[in-house]
């Protein structure tokens, strides 16, 4: 596209995975009606999931997973230098992901645990931007397609990426879905950031936070009102610290 | 107004024959809640007995009908270094059964503003002009107080309304289409012995409210008021999360968003439904935010609903349905708000 | 027996083939329709602003199109975004319309990028203007603090354009920087041709700045004001407004004869989408342009 | 004769999850082959340790994704085993369109995005959508297919939101299933031509006899729970999985071994297709028998035709379901109540790539105190690793060069549709 006089060009993408399950990789194949339009604003230039093709010369790497071994940080490292934008996607490199809940305990009493008298090596788990530095997060568990597809348009046409700042319950209430808590069950929606079409509470269960805290979340009241619900301290915590992604209501 | 009378059977009839020719939306159960109470929202019906229209109040307004949560407002089509607009407005005629007093009231508030008012919207015009709208009263429930503001009767702004008496409902005719639609049933005049009941069953109405909320005076008294710490302790509450202004009849503010789509050869422009309350609402480039606190936000609702709206069309924009009050999960709902609002400033009246 | 509903499509009403005329606010238009411009000119400013000369290409609608002093429109860059923008130029000027734009967020850094030639979109003109035949016969007093420059020429080219039904007219004008002021290559016809007195100053001065330092509100010291006959119109960020007007007001300046440009996020420009509201008031309709009154009047505006 | 190899392969490309091949040939002798799977453990064990029983399947998801539907399913057997819940039937058969949702999505992911290259000489899918068009569309169709009736069902692809301890937390309406029903029904062409298209491709000539592992159907093709059978006669309860399993460490690889009656087994399609050929559709059958795929058969690669045979397969079901779905009159609430309580359950279930298994102790509150989840590739990789030394002893015996050498053993490990980080778990 040539608009406002100026040439769009392709993106070179190079898509890499730690610590994780590469379900925002395969996003990345999902919704077909657009997949051949969407992988045309792209030049794959590494994407060991997908195709052979093995290049350095990308420009926008797309990291995947969590860090939670020595090599992957070199790896990391190598990506972070090769790459003019670095971005985290998915909440597993955004937060940490499911991953931090390996963190609760020390790391021999995990490796004794799965591996028995074999030794393994690992480390406490760490997100990307703990690592190396991030010029983009875009989070979810997994990602949005819908979102990522906004994205690259942005980045092929130069355009600013903005993200909602306003709450999951926005969407939701626009699905005309019935409150999850008014059935009872416990929903981060009002925490937590937009974006996903509130996937979760339109299946009738409740939001877990994926996508991290909406801007100027009140954690306080909204604690308070599950706690009113009904809810015990330690299931409210349970349900806040699953992806790691909501780090101010995990201070306290 | 043309009056008419008709059987609860006929009246089924009638429905079934509107539904049969038109796309029709009517109150259907979708959920029950934790405490087994049934949950419901105006959703596609395809015959009379999949609505209920003994129902109590739906969960969301009828809003979205007219102005719907997403809308494209233009598209562009891009070629080379050009580019073309188009915009239309597209709505296929449909019937909406079921509507109470309040949100044919809250039809006719957006009417003041998406039409009456400057610039009036084509977009909303041209869903208004192509739904036909049959009310019905009801009882109200322990928390409505639509009328307090008055907004428990309807005089205009619907097709048909219904009232019930019993075995029989009395009509209000307030359109050629309805009066010509109705040719297709048997309807009566009303007689004498009707309009008592027709009268007894509005005052019924009239007394059953449980609710109050005082509004005399209020655009003034929030103008007093304005400073008041009562505002902190509501906004502390606040989850900003837009619940409320989605589910109310009578909320409009919006936003607007460009998106291209990834062909890269057609752009839309989308309005979607905002809230005051969300944390942005007020926030302009570079990042000042005119309303940077909760309870600036929480405030803000407040005055647009009973004193901003009030002072520009005359009346407050709330009907009093209190879908913002049941939807709520951190329980703001107007009456509390304004009550408290009124004894602060009982409070603060020197002592004699 | 028939129930159908008849179909009433708005799309056959005659509006539909018109240009909208955003100056009839009465009547039915399709609101969202653009006027088609080409950007026919690029003037870089400084680092953050530039002036775009718009021509509306339809000759219809560039008949239609007309705006008063203190107006803006609301561009659009298909894809990207609608912003609010003051008209910056002359009224008189029917051929082209002046936009000096800060590059700011999404829309606007879109913009920035743009080439000569390119196509974007406006609707307009939307909201108050400054009360110009009323000062006929008045000193006039414009006092802008950074981009705030860009909304007050269009008063002054009205000033300058009729220059002898006016008596004194002054601009103060105050930036940071140096660096920041805007339209430089005119002030010296401004002074010299057009008998405009002005007044710069910056808050930090660079090496090569040989002007006054300071707040805006010490160039007051440098004029004199005749609190009688004077009108002023104020165009800034909203902490430099409060003090400016405060001092005027203690100068003894009816506060019905000073005027300020108010911004606030706007979406729509046509008293919709709310965004704009300041307590009961639309800036886009009911201002943006306010006289001082009216703003200490609303509780939320400064 | 070649004489000399040595053959590297970091990072094996177009599979899920990291694994290296290592080759090495010495005059003519085979030195080393190994398939080793350097994919980073995630300990989920570890992580599921007081967690509670409802959040394990949302845990346990997140251990693959792509057959996230799979691990969901696995890990609601086991809790609604050890709780005892009974699941009401249209929940039951709604599950069981998901899982086939997912079948789908995943068996067409392999065949037609991440093996189909190997069959046109293209490094990845992206080239294909200019020479081999065709293609293309069949693989998205189909593919967004399978997508269309996860998202419906379990509310997502990827990490199913829907699938709910008790049944499924949100039942779609009945014009939704009506109208998947049919689109189900117009794909069936496409799911032909891909058999089509197969047949004008080769598959590896390539045998070495193996023992084949999978759930055994009693009354149909067995896809959630029942009894575990081999292809060399072993058959044993649902609950004594690790009998099955013995899973062993080796150094070289992150991931664990297996075996069973042999030094290793395979689980996947063609152990399905293996074991309960019988229980096929009648029109799945006649396409196996296209490509002349009989029960048993030894050739790992054809393990691609198994998985059209069962996406076939899967396909005609699911109409089946959904017509017992409707009959049932969809009713709105599909989820059983039920009262926490403590106790230990195994769940087994066939996914994608094999059969898999989650174990869970529950504590009175509801807590997972201990956890144990087996995963297919874990099972296929000691017999991937087997079958690599094999295949290269053959290829060295027809003085094959180290190219290829290198495409086929790469081809051999793309065969088994490895999800390795899903191994490493
Ligand atoms: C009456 C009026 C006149 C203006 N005149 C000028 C001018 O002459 N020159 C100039 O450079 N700027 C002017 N502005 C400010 C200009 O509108 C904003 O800089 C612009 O909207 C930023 O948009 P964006 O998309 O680049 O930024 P983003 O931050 O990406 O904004 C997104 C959207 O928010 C809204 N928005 C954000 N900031 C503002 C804002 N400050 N005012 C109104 N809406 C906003 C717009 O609808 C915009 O599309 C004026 C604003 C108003 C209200
Ligand atoms: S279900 Fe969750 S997201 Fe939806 S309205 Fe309720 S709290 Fe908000
Ligand atoms: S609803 Fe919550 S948990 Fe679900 S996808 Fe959205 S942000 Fe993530
Ligand atoms: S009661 Fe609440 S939801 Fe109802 S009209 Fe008033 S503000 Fe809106």
């Amino acid at each position: 596209m040539k608009y406002l006089g100026i040439e769009t060009e392709k993106v070179r993408i190079g898509v890499f995975d730690f610590t994780g399950c590469e379900g925002c990789e395969l996003q990345l194949a999902n919704k077909e009606g657009t997949l051949v339009s969407f992988l045309d604003l792209l030049e794959v230039v590494n994407f060991r999931e997908i195709s052979s093709e093995r290049g350095d010369n990308y420009d926008v790497a797309l990291v995947e997973g969590a860090i939670s071994r020595d090599n992957e940080i070199e790896r990391l490292k190598q990506i972070r230098e090769k790459a003019k934008v670095l971005v985290a996607i998915g909440s597993c490199a955004c937060f940490g992901g499911v991953n931090y809940l390996k963190n609760r305990f020390s790391m021999e009493n995990v490796v004794n645990e799965v591996y028995g008298e074999h030794k393994v090596e690992t480390r406490r788990v760490q997100s990307i931007g703990e690592v190396v530095k991030v010029d983009l997060e875009i989070p979810g568990c997994p990602v949005s397609k819908e979102e990522v597809e906004r994205i690259v348009v942005d980045l092929v046409t130069g355009a600013d990426i903005k993200f909602p700042k306003y709450p999951v319950c926005i969407e939701c209430r626009q699905k005309l879905n019935t409150c999850v808590f008014d059935l009872g069950k416990i929903c981060l929606g009002p925490i937590t950031r937009a974006g996903c079409g509130a996937v979760c509470p339109s299946s009738k269960v409740g939001c877990l936070g994926c996508r991290g805290p909406a801007e100027d979340a009140n954690y306080d009241s909204f604690r308070q009102i599950a706690l009113d619900h009904g809810f015990t301290a330690p299931r409210i915590e349970e349900k806040l610290k699953f992806f790691n992604a909501l780090g101010a209501a995990l201070q306290k | 107004m043309i009056y008419k009378v008709i059987t609860k059977s006929e009246f089924k009839k009638f429905i079934n024959g509107l539904i049969k020719e038109n796309q029709t939306f009517g109150p259907r159960q979708v959920d029950e809640d934790i405490n087994g109470k049934p949950i419901y929202q105006f959703r596609e019906v395809h015959s009379f007995d999949e609505m209920d229209l003994d129902y109590t109040v739906t969960y969301s307004s009828v809003k979205n009908f007219f102005l719907p949560f997403r809308e494209i407002l233009s598209r562009y089509t891009f070629q080379g270094d050009d580019w073309e607009q188009s915009l239309e407005y597209r709505v296929n005629p449909r019937v909406i059964v079921g509507l109470r007093p309040c949100d044919i009231n809250g039809l006719a508030i957006l009417d003041k503003i998406f039409i009456k008012g400057a610039f009036p919207s084509p977009y909303y015009l041209a869903r208004r002009n192509n739904t036909f709208l049959i009310g019905m009263d009801h009882e109200p429930l322990e928390d409505c107080f639509c009328e307090s503001l008055n907004h428990h009767v309807v005089r205009h702004g619907f097709n048909l309304f219904c009232s019930d008496l019993g075995d029989r409902y009395y009509l209000s005719i307030d359109s050629s289409k309805a009066f010509n639609f109705l040719k297709n049933v048997e309807t009566t005049e009303p007689t004498k012995k009707d309009n008592e009941k027709f009268i007894a069953r509005k005052n019924f109405i009239e007394r059953s409210f449980k609710t109050r909320v005082e509004v005399t005076g209020l655009p003034s008294f929030l103008d007093i008021e304005f400073k008041s710490p009562i505002w902190k302790k509501w906004g502390d509450k606040c989850l900003n999360c837009g619940t409320c202004a989605m589910v109310c009849p009578t909320c409009y503010c919006y936003g607007i968003e460009e998106s291209i789509d990834v062909s890269l050869k057609t752009s839309r422009k989308e309005r979607f439904q905002y809230s005051c309350n969300i944390v942005d609402f007020a926030e302009v480039a570079g990042g000042h935010n005119f309303r940077p606190l909760r309870e600036d936000r929480l405030k803000y609702r407040f005055y647009h609903h009973y004193r901003g709206f009030a002072e520009n069309a005359e009346e407050p924009i709330c009907v009093g349905c209190n879908r913002c009050g049941r939807a709520c999960l951190a329980g703001i709902n107007p009456r509390d708000v304004i009550n408290d609002l009124r004894l602060e400033s009982k409070d603060e009246l020197p002592a004699t | 027996m028939n129930y159908r509903l008849l179909k009433q499509d708005i799309n056959l009403k005659p509006f539909m083939t018109m240009p909208p005329q955003f100056n009839r606010k009465t009547i039915v238009m399709r609101t969202d329709k653009v006027y088609k411009c080409e950007i026919i000119n690029i003037v870089e400013l400084t680092g953050l602003e530039k002036l775009f000369h718009l021509k509306i290409l339809d000759p219809v609608e560039r008949e239609i199109f007309s705006f008063r002093p203190g107006q803006f429109i609301m561009l659009e860059v298909p894809g990207f975004g609608e912003v609010p923008i003051s008209v910056s130029s002359s009224s008189n000027n029917r051929e082209f319309i002046e936009l000096c734009i800060r590059k700011s967020g999404r829309t606007t850094n879109m913009l920035h990028r743009a080439k000569k030639g390119a196509k974007v979109g406006i609707r307009g003109p939307f909201g108050t203007s400054f009360p110009m035949e009323e000062m006929a016969g008045n000193n006039v007093l414009l006092i802008a603090g950074g981009l705030g420059l860009a909304p007050l020429r269009a008063p002054l080219y009205w000033v300058i354009e009729r220059r002898d039904e006016y008596r004194d007219v002054a601009v103060l004008y105050g930036t940071k920087e140096p660096e920041q002021m805007l339209f430089t290559y005119q002030y010296e016809e401004w002074e010299k041709v057009n008998h405009v007195k002005l007044l710069t100053i910056v808050e930090k001065a660079d090496k090569d700045w040989k002007g006054r330092t300071g707040l805006i509100t010490e160039l007051f010291e440098e004029i004199n004001i005749d609190p009688d006959n004077t009108y002023v119109i104020v165009c800034g960020p909203p902490v430099m407004f409060k003090f400016v007007c405060n001092h005027l007001d203690s100068l003894g300046i009816p506060m019905n004869r000073m005027f300020v440009s108010l911004e606030r996020r706007m979406h729509c420009g046509m008293g919709k989408c709310c965004r704009c509201m300041v307590g009961s008031t639309f800036t886009c309709v009911d201002g943006p342009v306010f006289d001082y009154w009216s703003v200490l009047n609303l509780q939320e505006a400064i | 004769m070649k004489v000399d190899m040595n053959i590297n392969v970091h990072h094996l490309t177009r599979v899920e999850g990291h694994g290296d091949i290592h080759i090495k040939v010495k005059k003519g002798e085979l030195v080393e082959s190994r398939w080793a799977v350097v994919e980073t453990p995630r300990f989920f064990e570890a992580m599921l340790r007081g967690i509670s029983h409802d959040m394990a399947p949302v845990l346990t998801s997140r251990i693959c994704g792509i057959c996230s539907i799979s691990h969901t399913l696995t890990s609601l057997r086991a809790v609604e085993k050890a709780m005892r819940i009974e699941v009401p039937e249209t929940a039951r058969l709604l599950r069981l369109l998901a899982k086939h949702g997912e079948t789908l999505q995943s068996h067409i992911l392999h065949l037609l995005f991440l093996a189909a290259p190997d069959f046109f000489g293209t490094g990845s899918v992206i080239p294909l959508i200019k020479s081999r068009p065709e293609v293309v569309v069949l693989a998205l169709r189909l593919k967004g297919l399978g997508n269309d009736i996860c998202d419906l069902i379990a509310g997502r692809t990827t990490h199913p939101v829907s699938l709910v301890v008790g049944g499924v937390s949100k039942a779609p309406s009945r014009e939704q299933l009506e109208t998947l029903k049919e689109t189900i029904g117009e794909r069936i062409q496409d799911i032909r031509a891909v058999v089509g298209l197969f047949q004008t491709l080769s598959m590896p000539d390539f045998v070495r006899e193996t023992e084949f592992v999978s759930l055994k159907g009693s009354n149909r093709y067995p896809w959630i729970g029942g009894e575990l059978v081999s292809t060399d006669g072993v058959v044993k309860a649902e609950d004594d999985y690790l009998a099955m399993t013995n899973e062993y460490k080796e150094d070289f690889t992150t991931s664990k071994f297996a075996k069973l009656s042999r030094e290793s087994f395979a689980v996947g399609a063609l152990a399905r297709f293996n074991n309960n050929y019988n229980f096929l559709h009648e029109k799945a059958k006649e396409a196996a028998r296209i490509f002349g795929l009989t029960p048993v058969n030894h050739n790992p690669f054809m393990n691609n035709i198994a998985q059209i045979v069962e996406c076939y397969h899967v396909m005609l079901e699911s109409i089946d379901i959904i017509d017992r779905v409707l009959e049932d009159g969809c009713p709105e609430s599909i989820c059983a109540g039920y009262e926490v309580k403590a106790g230990e359950a195994i769940g087994a279930v066939e996914a994608p790539r094999g059969i898999l298994y989650h174990h869970y102790d529950i504590d009175e509150n509801g807590i997972i105190t201990k956890a144990d989840c087996v995963i297919p590739t874990t099972q296929n990789n000691a017999n991937i690793h087997h079958d690599l030394a094999e295949l290269v002893k053959q290829q060295i015996m027809l003085g094959k060069s180290d190219e290829d050498v290198t495409r086929l053993s790469e081809m051999l490990v793309r065969a088994y549709d490895p999800c390795i980080s899903c191994s490493v778990h």
